[in-house]
């Protein structure tokens, strides 16, 4: 890979000159989104990521938080401030996939550790893959993956799929079709950031569909749901999680219930570690913890797991520590990938009420022990 | 000497001492964000020609920023994946050249200004202004939905594109390259001021009858203006692209737009050295602000609001008193 | 006698249901001061502007120099040689009065789209500039900003930039305006001098002015001429005599 | 595409530009009678909206919620005003440009300092929820009706309250002359922050009133607010009727174009290129249209020219 090569040339010569980085203990550079519309998710990860440092009660674990702004210039600018100045052994804490373009190649090609805890683009899955980043989320196409099978199981046989017109969106609706085959009512690409649905909603209801599947995340999926809910359209719908996520459902509110959604995650998973970390997650914010907020509880366990048993400063040993993902994962069973992308179970949730809040139970499992669509595609 | 050339002096010496400070004290970012000052700086010294000088108040610049940002992505990403960008009727190589890249860079945004400008110029005033936000968003929004160069996503350029003789890897040569390419471009706009363009064009600003009494008409000036204008700024964005090595169509967003307006007032319109005090300021504050406060962006915006009521004239306007023009 | 320099045929130009201009048809001859007035509202401006190019008349034709420039804009009239002086000062303000005059003689010159030598230093123009500032003696002022200069040194100013245009032909509108009777003097007898370089068409509402200067006069009222001639002739107009006589009335 | 389709999807062009009208006409009340552009419009459309999903909260009552978010509309744009706004009547508009600008980080930012980082809740109220057959058969949300209806009694009562009321008059008079109002003996700034109140409560209806078919978040006002200037751009800045038939057109516009361009395209290209060419071309549609219009009337369709 001529790329790689000339990555790290750039690398040598970046690094040329450099101090001697932190003596002991590791430093993470976490750049996440804490400003803005987007700001719930970066804080949720970055919640649940102290929240892991904080139950570990690490004192050589140093993070250092600053916020892109959503901005992947600002990300660019952030991570080349964290790698300079502030000399971090990992960075981590992206949440979009753009960003994740603009800062992971050039962060991995200097030598540093990158831990997603959201953003998975197939960019970095397939051909980019590097041996020192490692999404502990998923890899993106999963939950779009996860939902086409479970359409596919649960005998649907016309559903209208729809998602933002831009490379994740188009991700999405390719990751669906890859496990659903049959035939679809109707395939609608939105703009970025629309806000009203009613055309499109206009459009399943004349397309004879039979279900929809949808990919809107943010503001945009709580718009299309309020507004599909008050349309009359009775379909069922089913979606990846990030529409149905916790920060995002009180949002939506009613029109949310009864709705099925792929994640790898739920807060109903039975295992001591995700009770440890709801409860935990509840009495330290005072909220019920979401996806974002349980990916960067992960993240930073299986840092602590990887500094357990080696030092930052002999990267293959680390490398080789980060990648036995020997943590408890809240997720239950948890390995990476040859890709470094997880090995993991994804669920089938459904929008409940639980009192009177309203959360996801997981009703089925859709895929079991699930890599990805790049795996032969990395090579290292 | 006035008192602006004694301030524009001390800018230039701060702009020159606080990186040199930073390799002695070993704080590499500090050169980082010097070089985004000067980036950022040149391309308000772009929107200055237009806005200072010719009273065109553009809110799209963002368009040419963006524009010579993509010039950069788009040669480098062919050059870096070692394929042709047109193969008929005649095979046209990516780059890794800087100054072949400028040169795209320049010639892509003055044509696009050209375009925007001919169409944009036909409106004055707040039709104006909104006339070329809109062109900017109509970038903006092509530069998301097109699949070829990334869309939304954006394109990562693995390593910062060459100069003959220079190492752009080390951040301070990449700078000390920067901070040329942004004195050249002062000094040149230093010179059109008072050329007879500049005379003519801001004559355009302060009286148009008095412009076409004289037997000029402002149109072609004004497009010429804003054809330079927008070069530089297309310039500017090249380089830009080159310090994050890495593109996306929020280059094109208004925000960026409202960003580079915002460096031109702050640190004073029609000034020369505006645009730069302006830069420095807004990324200093954004590097400090941010560190004490989530929030950061409420005082940035109270700190703005402050400067326009009560520092008219922006930073230089108000160290330095009124506008002298004459020689 | 020579043909005139500049001639209106049978302008028309109403806004509206106002009709500002009626048939008016006048001329200018080399070498005289002809003068235009009426009272206020009788559509002097509406002319002018037709005339200098700001304004395209609904019907008729403008000629200059035997041309016609009907469908010319003002930029083009004033490069062949038609300068016009302003009611309410048209400068640029922010500039000095060397800056100005320089502007004129940029305009005259031609030689915009030169972006590298300083302007200022261009001796051509400079001079030009300053023989035009020294005509009517602001030349002690040349580095004054303009917005800075008094009600009357900005009407000199105007006239010194018509001047740098070297014109054919000159439209004032109202230069004595605000003056005080000293500058009115002076301008007076300036202009009085300049006829010899290029005919004049005086909008004035001075009338001692316009009775000393003018070699003919015309009276506009309620957008139509009703009379041209001599200031002699003019005086003893019965229809002029009753539509000033009714303006004094209100 | 069936007729009945298409007629669905022009009532839905006809709601996005019917509120799309109740932004744009605050801000082109503001330019004509003050001369001021104002960028901060959309973020009294969020007050308005957050307002609203406060009260809805607390109260559960949906009427509540529309009084409320007015009344912090109007009450927010009346501090502005005071505070900030009326120092830059005098103002050229780069000032006008900046400070607005900076109102916009602080007024967002500020909310997210109050309301946290998470979307809020605001829904449908249960009498207006579910959706009504109209002649023809066309099966279209009840909410939506009451939206269309609920703007065109605002517009409605817009033009009289400007075509027939001393206010109305005062505020022509504005338009037309700052001191021909001021020496009537009208108290203009008295006067000036009542429009500036009334344009911020129109935004904020229209804040709430979408809030709850969409999403209450920071940062919602900024897309509303860019098309709300292409609205007044293309109706003529200053112009009420202007600002009513451009709002139709955009909403219209971008309704239609989003559905029919992708088919348009499909006609003569394989079904996924064209949904990516008609998506691409969908969103830029408007601001084509404004570009058009632009360049043949210069002063948009109904406006003065400068």
């Amino acid at each position: 890979m001529k790329m790689t090569k000339l990555a790290a040339l750039a690398a040598a010569t970046m690094l040329a000159g450099m101090p001697a980085a932190w003596a002991e203990g590791v430093k993470v550079g976490m750049i996440t989104t804490l400003s803005g519309g987007g700001a719930g998710l970066g804080i949720d990860a970055r919640d649940g990521f102290m929240l892991a440092v904080k139950l570990a009660g690490r004192d050589d674990l140093d993070v250092v938080i600053e916020d892109d702004q959503r901005k992947p210039e600002i990300a660019v600018q952030l991570a080349d401030k964290m790698i300079q100045s502030e000399k971090v052994d990992v960075l981590t804490g992206i949440i979009w996939s753009n960003l994740a373009m603009a800062v992971v190649p050039a962060a991995v090609a200097q030598g540093k550790f990158y831990l997603s805890v959201n953003a998975a683009p197939s960019a970095l899955a397939g051909k980019g893959c590097n041996p020192n980043y490692f999404s502990v989320s998923y890899q993106n196409d999963n939950l779009h993956e996860a939902a086409g099978a479970y359409l596919a199981k649960a005998g649907f046989k016309k559903p209208f799929i729809l998602a933002p017109n831009y490379p994740a969106g188009k991700d999405s609706l390719t990751g669906m079709k890859r496990f659903y085959t049959g035939e679809l009512a109707g395939e609608v690409y939105t703009k970025l950031g629309q806000t009203d649905y009613a055309a499109e909603i206009a459009q399943i209801r004349a397309s004879g569909a039979d279900s929809v599947f949808f990919f809107l995340p943010g503001g945009m999926g709580i718009s299309f749901m309020k507004q599909y809910a008050d349309s009359g359209v009775n379909l069922p719908v089913v979606g990846p999680a990030f529409s149905f996520d916790q920060g995002i459902l009180g949002a939506v509110g009613q029109a949310a219930l009864g709705v099925k959604n792929t994640s790898q995650w739920s807060k109903d998973i039975d295992n001591a570690a995700n009770k440890a970390f709801v409860d935990g997650f509840q009495a330290e914010y005072g909220r019920l913890p979401s996806l974002y907020a349980a990916q960067g509880f992960d993240t930073a366990n299986l840092l602590i797991s990887a500094m357990n048993k080696a030092d930052v400063k002999d990267a293959d040993a680390f490398r080789a520590a980060l990648k036995e993902a020997d943590f408890p994962s809240v997720r239950g069973k948890f390995s990476f990938a040859s890709n470094n992308h997880p090995i993991q179970d994804i669920y089938v949730r459904e929008v409940v009420m639980e009192g009177d809040v309203i959360t996801n139970k997981i009703v089925d499992t859709a895929m079991t022990d699930h890599a990805n669509a790049y795996v032969d595609a990395c090579k290292m | 000497m006035n008192r602006e050339t004694i301030i524009n002096l001390l800018i230039a010496l701060g702009l020159i001492a606080v990186p040199l400070w930073a390799i002695w004290a070993d704080e590499p970012f500090i050169i980082t964000l010097a070089t985004k000052v000067a980036i950022l700086a040149l391309a308000g010294v772009g929107l200055n020609i237009a806005l200072g000088l010719g009273g065109l108040v553009s809110f799209g610049h963002a368009a040419f920023f963006g524009i010579g940002g993509y010039a950069m992505g788009i040669l480098a990403s062919h050059a870096q994946n070692y394929t042709p960008m047109m193969e008929w009727p005649l095979l046209i190589e990516g780059t890794k050249s800087m100054p072949v890249i400028w040169l795209v860079a320049v010639l892509a945004s003055a044509l696009a200004a050209l375009l925007i400008g001919v169409l944009s110029l036909r409106t004055s005033g707040v039709y104006f202004i909104m006339i070329t936000l809109a062109f900017g968003q109509m970038l903006y929004y092509f530069a998301i939905s097109w699949p070829a160069y990334g869309g939304e996503d954006g394109l990562s350029i693995y390593v910062r594109n060459g100069f003959p003789g220079l190492n752009t890897l080390d951040p301070a040569q990449f700078l000390a390259l920067c901070y040329a390419v942004l004195f050249v471009v002062l000094f040149l706009s230093s010179r059109l001021a008072k050329s007879a363009f500049g005379l003519a064009l801001s004559g355009a600003r302060q009286n148009e009858d008095r412009l076409r009494t004289v037997g000029i008409e402002p149109f072609r000036l004004r497009l010429v203006a804003f054809v330079i204008s927008g070069a530089v700024t297309g310039l500017a964005g090249a380089l830009y692209a080159d310090l994050n090595r890495f593109v996306s169509p929020t280059m094109f967003s208004w925000h960026m737009s409202g960003e580079i307006m915002v460096f031109v007032i702050l640190g004073g319109v029609a000034r020369l050295f505006g645009p730069v005090a302006g830069a420095a300021l807004f990324i200093v504050m954004e590097h400090l602000l941010g560190g004490i406060s989530e929030y950061w962006q409420v005082f940035l915006g109270l700190t703005l609001l402050g400067v326009v009521l009560f520092a008219r004239g922006g930073l230089i306007g108000t160290l330095a008193g009124r506008k002298v023009t004459h020689d | 006698m020579t043909d005139p320099v500049l001639v209106t045929h049978d302008i028309c130009k109403s806004f509206g249901a106002l009709q500002a201009s009626r048939d008016i048809s006048l001329d200018l001859r080399p070498g005289e001061i002809h003068a235009l007035i009426g009272p206020n509202g009788a559509g002097k401006s509406t002319l002018i502007k037709q005339i200098a190019g700001g304004l395209r008349p609904d019907r008729g034709t403008v000629q200059f120099l035997g041309r016609d420039v009907t469908a010319l804009d003002t930029a083009a009239r004033a490069r062949m040689g038609l300068a016009r002086t302003f009611q309410i000062s048209a400068l640029a303000m922010e500039y000095t009065v060397l800056q100005n005059a320089v502007l004129g003689a940029l305009g005259a010159r031609g030689g915009v789209f030169r972006f590298f030598g300083n302007v200022l230093k261009d001796n051509d123009l400079r001079s030009a500039a300053e023989a035009a500032l020294d005509r009517v003696g602001l030349s002690d002022q040349a580095g004054t900003v303009t917005g800075e200069l008094s009600h009357g040194q900005r009407r000199l100013l105007e006239v010194a930039v018509a001047l740098t245009l070297r014109p054919k032909a000159f439209l004032m509108d109202e230069p004595m305006a605000g003056l005080g009777a000293d500058g009115s003097k002076r301008l007076t007898g300036f202009l009085d001098g300049l006829r010899d370089e290029a005919p004049i068409l005086l909008v004035e509402h001075d009338m001692d002015a316009v009775f000393a200067l003018a070699d003919r006069i015309s009276v506009l009222v309620y957008g139509q001429i009703i009379a041209t001639g001599t200031a002699a002739e003019i005086r003893e107009n019965p229809e002029v005599r009753k539509a000033y006589l009714g303006e004094e009335d209100q | 595409m069936s007729a009945l389709l298409l007629i669905e999807q022009i009532l839905n062009g006809l709601q996005s530009g019917v509120m799309l009208f109740l932004m744009a006409a605050g801000l082109t009340l503001v330019f004509g009678v003050m001369g001021l552009i104002n960028l901060a419009h959309g973020s009294l459309y969020m007050v308005g909206a957050f307002a609203a999903a406060g009260a809805a909260a607390a109260t559960g009552s949906f009427v509540v919620a529309l009084v409320a978010a007015l009344a912090a509309a109007a009450a927010a744009g009346a501090l502005i005003e005071m505070l900030v706004i009326r120092r830059l009547y005098e103002r050229d508009h780069l000032d006008q440009v900046l400070a607005t600008f900076a109102l916009i980080l602080i007024l967002s930012e500020g909310t997210r300092w109050l309301f946290g980082s998470f979307p809020l809740y605001l829904d449908v109220p249960d009498w207006l929820s579910g959706s009504v057959t109209l002649p023809g058969g066309i099966q279209y949300p009840l909410y939506r009706l009451a939206i269309i209806v609920v703007g065109l009694a605002v517009a409605a009562g817009l033009f009289g309250l400007i075509s027939r009321t001393r206010l109305g008059i005062r505020i022509r008079a504005g338009e037309a002359d700052r001191e021909m109002i001021a020496a009537l003996g009208v108290d203009i700034s008295k006067l000036y922050t009542m429009v500036f109140a009334l344009g911020a409560a129109l935004a904020g209806l229209a804040g709430a009133l979408v809030g709850a078919i969409q999403s209450v978040q920071v940062g919602m006002g900024e897309p509303v607010l860019i098309l709300a200037f292409v609205v007044i751009v293309i109706g003529g800045i200053g112009s009420i009727k202007g600002a009513f038939i451009g709002a139709l057109l955009v909403g219209l516009t971008e309704t239609l174009g989003g559905v029919l361009l992708p088919q348009l395209f499909g006609l003569f290209m394989d079904p996924s290129a064209a949904t990516t060419v008609g998506a691409s071309l969908a969103s830029m549609a408007i601001y084509i249209l404004m570009a058009v219009v632009l360049i043949w009337r210069p002063s948009g369709l109904f406006g003065v020219r400068a």
